[in-house]
């Protein structure tokens, strides 16, 4: 440890990693979180990058960035303002001071702070020099320099040299975090193992910066954040997309229905296709459509022939598959529809998060056509929640849309692994060969659930289809009553599923002064809010909603505890019209915030102060 | 009996009769689908599988609600999406015959992008092909098979649009398998899916349907029983293109076209005639059949193409068992343990 | 005028015409309303036809038929139960019987009631033997017979011979009605002027029929509907669907914006595209699409482009528009969507009418994405609305759905005939070649509009599209604030369109017990309702909407000042809903109907009154 | 300087620098899509008409940022939906000069439908189709151009499609202009774009072009200074098709099919070449040359097709004139009292 700097020992910390898009800042976040995380604390983080591609090199608009937010305790979300900024030039500065707290630790690479790059970022002069940064502690180094330097007793080539800059700063962060170097080397290793000159390449420029760091006098902070009281057990970290993902695979596996997907690329529910793409060792059929109807109108057909399907997209994606849900709503078959949304309308913000699709998934179809909702609401519950929609899918028969958002997505966290004989049986209502009076659209009394038979069976031939049908028997017919009465069942088929999912949970006291309701993605900084207040002594509790349509049993009871209720959500307000729509008799506050951006903690805690003092001065 | 891959054989001897529902038919009298299902009622046993292996899957209009009528499985599907619909059940269960029932609106107009794409893959799926050149259900609008000038409910003053040539649409979609018949001759019709069944791959059978009530006698200058022997070549495999009525008339290959000649004038012999070869991998003379119409030339009936390619269905297999020989995750646990994890005690 | 027969003086009266799809019923019906509408006549009509084209002959599925209502009073419905049926076929009676009132009189042509037609129509026995027809006044005519009888001096086709014995039941009707015959023939010669042949037989017949009917002692009492007292001014009769066109052709006349419209056939809503694919001559471009997304996209183009723009659809369709929809949102383009309800979910019942729409119209997109949502409420005034829809989607640079359904769409009323110099202004906001400092997302301080500025117009060069982007510049844009400050701009927008439109009206009292709200089609049967009603001295007012968003400006006034509120509407509450969210402070009693069925008056009148003895007994 | 029906010549003459908008250009340095856009900046001001009356419309993708950087009237659409929206653009307002920037995801996964039904429609559009077969802007999963089993983040095992050819696909649905370039050379580029807004109806033209990130080198074998010499057959109308370093290789027709020959071997002349025709209506020679490819033979490059046919936006004029001549409805009074009135009194 350096001569003279200080330990501070943390709670928790927030560090970013910004640079050009080239400039390798996803790698050198994943691998200090990976440090972290080896290292016993709890993470969670978010990767920043432009829609752009490559945008032009300096440019604001090609800014890259990777945010990691460790800690001892349990960690709720990727934080909201940072401890750390590593800027790899001046537009990544630019970019994300805003984002930096007082008084934080600034890396810099003062190579890049010169001429053009300075300009191209929108600088005036260069903040080096200019004594912007007085209020922070910069810690200015000339790490291309450095990085070429240490490399040249090694062949290789200069291009790529300049290339491991990012590991350099990595070091100097290392070291800042009082982390163990050599464990840093051996995650390298993991990475580059199998190409061993840029393995060693890396390793130099790595231990380097952290040497560099170790010398330098104007470091006079270093950061300690201890290992976080974790449950036993196998841990790993996870995006929210990956997990979405696995949670598919594993209610396949476990209802041993054989998995299909089909789907179409779209930001940010991609990688959910890439990822399950390269499953096919578990049998997993993936079938890249030619666009998201086809994605949908292919799973609605697998299921039809007896695989648990799926399709994944976003908003617009989402907007595509309506009628189709609707034929997936009148077969009554399973489906898992994925929606990871993203800001609109239109094509909006493709690569900022919102909650904005609520409303479609409620009510986005011709006719009266209810699904299940679900929304997770943390990048490792993705798994749960894609697998809880997966059984209440299959044992339902009915397509069941899982929401997400692309904060969950794209962010990680840590999951602990749990077995897959843990996880609850799924028991899809499958006919049996020659069932002896099988119908197609008989139902199970208490459930109403149909059953599903499949295709190749003996003895259950049949024709299903998009035109209203007789119950039981399944033909067509425009009879009046049937059709209300086929409606109903529809209906009340969703309603009582109610019965199979558990109760809302509160996050505090069930009564109180303020109950501040939040659904999906912004959970992580709605219970670290209210955390925080209940530890101030207020009294405020929080209800977040993972199960949408239907509603768990108690949400009236929850409601009716508390002297007020506020809404809070990433768009104008749609869940809290459906809360007026199912509960008219609440009053509800509600808070909205429509920028592409998610909740900070500081921002809530002055939203839920302000309505409780309103109540004192009433 | 057809061989073909995993689909089980019935273990009885099934007739027509067995693969009529108990659904009221409820097309036009004298409408050409009827034809359409006898073919298809009548090929079902002669191709032999067990019939809850057959599966059929349509769209939206008077041809897609072939499925209700035939005793097998079946998918009464949403307008234009049938091919895509079709794609997922076969290839989530390859041990389906399965058979799209779609007309010329529902996969070539709304349907059109799921057509091509269906045909570009390759997937082992048979499609019928009801083109009856108008919208039927909606009554009357034309569609994009309507001849330029068509005069129907949407175009007054007849139609400005080229139409499209279905053999031409597949074949410049890389297809593998194209058909046309009409829907007068039920043996055609039942002979042509036959082959539609034994081939590997997407198969597009055209069905010339006569729609009594929007385009009636639309194929008559192909159909009718006075011009029929000149208007009609009957192609079969490794025969030579020989028709009219006193089968005389053939085609020839004169430079990179092809020209309708009579043995015996001019110096033309049998010998001359060009032999019909189905299984051809190079489109170039399928492509010039398909698009054969009269005055000048007779129209192409039966198997135009059949050429062996690799199908989707197929590969997918493959690259699953590749799969599961290489790589070390069998399970899912075996998943959610790999890459980067650690233990907390 | 018959010997013996009594002449009955009625207010109104309700006929149907019911046959096999075949029997020309169609005709019939469209003569005789056009013969009470001539005579003075207030009236409604509504096709009822299969979904099959021809389904096979005699059976219930081919059944095809047309109800007529006229009266001497304002007549708002095709009405409930029919005074006179005339069913050519067993089928035909078998469907329709439980639509005649008791004590009717069902005029059948005796020739088809024999041997299979009556067992394909599902009869055990011939119901004319069985007595169960007691209850009703029959005429059982050979009409078959006695048509090729009166057509055997004339030289025709045996075939086409049978084939016009529709006029012969018409013939039996005009008397029945009390009707000038001379006037039906001159309709008749109207209809096959240009055929001599067949205007003499159809005469012939026609006149056979009347003459029968006046010589037969069965019948025992004939009607008598006077003229209606109507408002002075030119009328013709016209179906939802093309007064829905004319609508919009009238507002490009208008506004001086040329007309285009993309749009692909569905039922119930393809007449609209077929009315307007034969007006090319008033400069109309219709582009029948490859499918819906085409059809949207190109109108969306050509609004881009300059012109008035709409596409037309059904449910199904809407669903397949909803991405599109959000496009015209993010580019503030005039775009009128005409959305024809039909029965849902999925394909559901086409050829069925239902208001179930109404959500995936508000919120069916992804994103916030609010749109202006008008709905019409009469066949004829399908015009005024599509006018109005047309009006605001231009003054307010907006796209407007607007609903109509299958029964408003097919069926038919009396317009009186508007002036095109009478109609409202309409003023798109263009901007002018080379304006100084144009902007594209420059807007009107009140209206908060942007300017409409078209391809081609000197200096005012700009790019729109779906992503979002900056207030006035019109610039791509992630910036946070600048996205909710847009989000709120586009809400506002709509919003202020609440000045635009007209205040809610009330049918009866402005207070009372019992409010009844609907909205769209249902409009006829509530307003009959109600009115009956009000005579009988209950305390009851409607309000029916038509503008639903924005809501009318004064609403929330109309609701708070009734006891009860009871929202009708044919689905299972959407509206109802929709008030919930913007009104929760009121309680709302509803009633749904789901049946592909519209309202009945006497069905009304019973929940209605219930509704209003549970006051009393409270 | 080109004439052109009804579209306003600028009274200015214009250079490249009037067409460079004022937006930052956001693609990868070194991406192809940089010399496309010159290339359209330097053929607009040659084209000639005033810069208000042209109009870009793009779906999404890389490709599709086009619009944003051309000083024109622009619209940035919907994934896979610009040619939908382009027609509309196009029929409302026909004194354009419209440009259709798409990728081949975009125009050929997502919006194949809307693709082949402008073709088949021939509207008076040019379509720009970047293909660089591969999503570039959602980072690299296969298209529907990608060859058959190329690795890509959807593909790990490679890709098990037959993927489209572009050239057979356009001409399959009745295409009438064909042209492909390649994006290394911007005096090509511009010249067929010269071509391609000369031709009446509607023109595609496919740029090969080269995604640095996702595909590089995709187009090497042709592409490349090494071979690009034996690998592409410069086409020029009424020419002879001569290729290869030293121009002594050409291509022939033997039997209905192209071969490769070398001048002065086994006996070929320079007569025996094939001769350019690019407005031939038959589209036989066209399909074969846009199928060749190596290494068997040259890639085509240059204008394939350009026959002249009835375009959609003049035919619906003519009947919205004719209409206009024959009809009583001159305006909605007389519409709204056409047919059975009456008046009350
Ligand atoms: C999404 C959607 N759009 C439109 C329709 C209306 N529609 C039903 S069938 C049909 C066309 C039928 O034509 P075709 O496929 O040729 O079948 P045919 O009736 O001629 O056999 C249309 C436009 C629909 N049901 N769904
Ligand atoms: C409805 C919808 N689906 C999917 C997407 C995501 N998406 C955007 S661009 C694209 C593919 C781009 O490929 P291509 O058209 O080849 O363009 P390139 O980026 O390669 O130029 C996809 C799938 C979207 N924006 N909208
Ligand atoms: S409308 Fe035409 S296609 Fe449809 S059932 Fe009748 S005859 Fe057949
Ligand atoms: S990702 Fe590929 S296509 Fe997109 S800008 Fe970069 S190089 Fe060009
Ligand atoms: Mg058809
Ligand atoms: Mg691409």
């Amino acid at each position: 440890m350096s001569k003279n700097a200080n330990v501070v020992e943390l709670e928790d910390v927030v560090v970013k990693f910004v640079g050009d898009s080239g400039d390798g800042m996803q790698l050198t976040g994943t691998l200090f979180s990976e440090l972290a995380a080896f290292g016993g604390n709890d993470l969670a983080t978010f990767p920043d990058f432009p829609a752009e591609i490559r945008a032009p090199h300096n440019t604001i608009a090609g800014v890259s960035g990777f945010q990691i937010h460790v800690g001892k305790r349990k960690i709720y979300t990727p934080g909201d303002m940072c401890d750390i900024l590593v800027a790899m030039n001046p537009a990544s500065l630019k970019a994300n001071l805003k984002w930096v707290k007082y008084g934080a630790t600034i890396v810099l690479d003062e190579n890049n702070f010169e001429g053009k790059a300075i300009t191209k970022a929108g600088y005036q002069e260069n903040p080096l020099e200019d004594g912007s940064l007085r209020d922070y502690n910069v810690v200015s180094a000339p790490i291309t320099d450095l990085t070429k330097d240490s490399l040249k007793n090694q062949e290789i080539d200069k291009k790529f040299a300049v290339r491991t800059k990012n590991m350099f700063a990595l070091g100097i962060v290392v070291y800042l975090f009082n982390q163990d170097v050599k464990r840093a080397v051996k995650l390298v290793e993991r990475k580059f193992g199998k190409k061993p000159e840029i393995f060693e390449a890396n390793k130099t420029v790595l231990t380097a910066g952290y040497k560099y760091a170790k010398s330098l006098e104007t470091i006079q902070t270093i950061y300690k954040v201890d290992a976080a009281p974790m449950e036993k057990g196998r841990y790993r970290n996870i995006t929210g997309n990956v997990a979405t993902a696995w949670g598919l695979l594993a209610a396949s596996e476990k209802s041993g229905r054989p998995f299909f997907l089909g789907s179409y690329p779209i930001t940010p529910a991609t990688e959910i296709l890439m990822e399950l793409s390269i499953h096919k060792s578990l049998g997993a059929k993936v079938f890249q459509a030619e666009d998201e109807i086809a994605g949908i109108c292919s799973a609605i057909g697998a299921s039809f022939a007896g695989s648990f399907a799926a399709t994944t997209t976003s908003g617009p994606g989402l907007s595509l598959k309506s009628e189709a849900i609707g034929l997936a709503v009148m077969t009554e078959l399973p489906l898992v529809i994925v929606n990871v949304q993203r800001g609109g309308p239109s094509t909006g913000l493709p690569t900022k998060s919102e909650q904005s699709d609520l409303l479609q998934s409620l009510y986005g179809r011709n006719g009266e056509c209810p699904v299940i909702v679900i929304a997770a609401s943390s990048p490792a519950n993705c798994f749960y929640y894609a697998y809880l929609a997966s059984k209440l899918s299959m044992e339902h028969m009915t397509p069941v849309i899982m929401l997400t958002d692309g904060y969950l997505g794209l962010g990680s966290e840590l999951l602990k692994i749990p077995k897959v004989k843990d996880l609850p049986k799924i028991k899809p209502p499958l006919a049996k060969p020659n069932e002896p009076d099988y119908k197609p659209y008989k139902r199970d009394e208490n459930t109403l659930v149909r059953k599903w038979a499949i295709p190749g069976t003996d003895g259950l031939r049949h024709r299903v289809g998009g035109l209203e049908k007789t119950n039981i028997d399944g033909n067509v017919s425009t009879d009046p009553l049937n059709h209300q009465l086929m409606v109903k069942l529809r209906e009340e088929k969703v309603k009582r599923v109610q019965d199979f999912i558990p109760e809302q949970n509160v996050v505090g006291e069930e009564s109180g002064d303020l109950l501040v309701i939040g659904w999906g993605g912004t959970e992580g900084a709605l219970i670290s809010t209210v955390k925080r207040m209940q530890e101030e002594n207020y009294k405020i509790s929080l209800a977040h909603f993972n199960y949408i349509m239907p509603l768990p049993k108690n949400t009236k009871k929850i409601l009716s505890n508390f002297k007020k209720i506020l809404v809070c959500e990433l768009n104008m307000g749609q869940f809290v019209n459906y809360l007026k729509i199912n509960f008219p008799e609440f009053h509800y506050h509600q808070y909205n915030k429509v920028q592409g951006l998610p909740f900070h903690v500081n921002e809530l805690t002055e939203v839920f102060k302000n309505i409780l003092e309103e109540d004192k001065n009433a | 009996m057809l061989e073909k891959k995993r689909i089980d054989k019935s273990p009885v001897e099934l007739t027509k009769k067995d693969f009529v529902s108990d659904q009221m038919v409820k097309w036009c009298p004298a409408c050409g689908n009827h034809a359409i299902l006898t073919a298809v009622q009548k090929v079902f046993p002669e191709i032999g599988y067990k019939k809850e292996n057959f599966c059929l899957v349509s769209g939206i209009g008077c041809s897609s609600r072939f499925p209700y009528y035939v005793d097998t499985y079946g998918f009464h599907g949403i307008h234009g999406r049938a091919a895509a619909i079709a794609s997922g059940v076969k290839i989530a269960n390859t041990e389906l015959s399965l058979w799209v029932a779609t007309g010329d609106g529902d996969s070539m107009a709304i349907g059109g992008n799921h057509f091509i794409h269906l045909i570009r893959r390759n997937i082992d799926i048979n499609i019928l092909l009801f083109n009856n050149q108008v919208y039927g259900l909606t009554k009357g609008q034309y569609s994009p098979t309507t001849p330029r000038g068509g005069i129907t409910k949407t175009s007054p003053q007849g139609t400005i649009e080229h139409p499209f040539n279905p053999a031409g649409l597949v074949m410049g979609s890389q297809g593998t398998f194209f058909a046309r018949v009409l829907d007068n001759n039920v043996k055609m019709m039942s002979d042509v899916m036959y082959e539609a069944a034994k081939h590997d791959g997407t198969s597009v059978v055209e069905i010339l349907q006569n729609c009594v009530i929007y385009s009636d006698q639309a194929f008559a200058n192909i159909a009718s029983k006075e011009v029929r022997d000149e208007a009609q070549l009957r192609l079969e495999h490794e025969k030579p293109m020989i028709f009219g009525k006193n089968m005389d008339k053939g085609i020839v290959l004169s430079g990179n076209k092809l020209r309708v000649v009579t043995i015996g004038e001019n110096g033309v012999k049998e010998e001359d005639i060009l032999i019909h070869d189905q299984y051809k991998k190079d489109p170039g003379i399928h492509r010039m059949l398909g698009r054969m119409h009269p005055p000048k030339y007779p129209i192409a009936l039966g198997v135009i193409r059949s050429a062996p390619f690799n199908t989707y269905d197929r590969l997918m297999s493959e690259q699953i068992e590749t799969a599961q020989k290489s790589s070390s995750i069998k399970c899912v646990d075996d998943l959610l343990n790999s890459g980067d994890t650690w233990e907390i005690e």
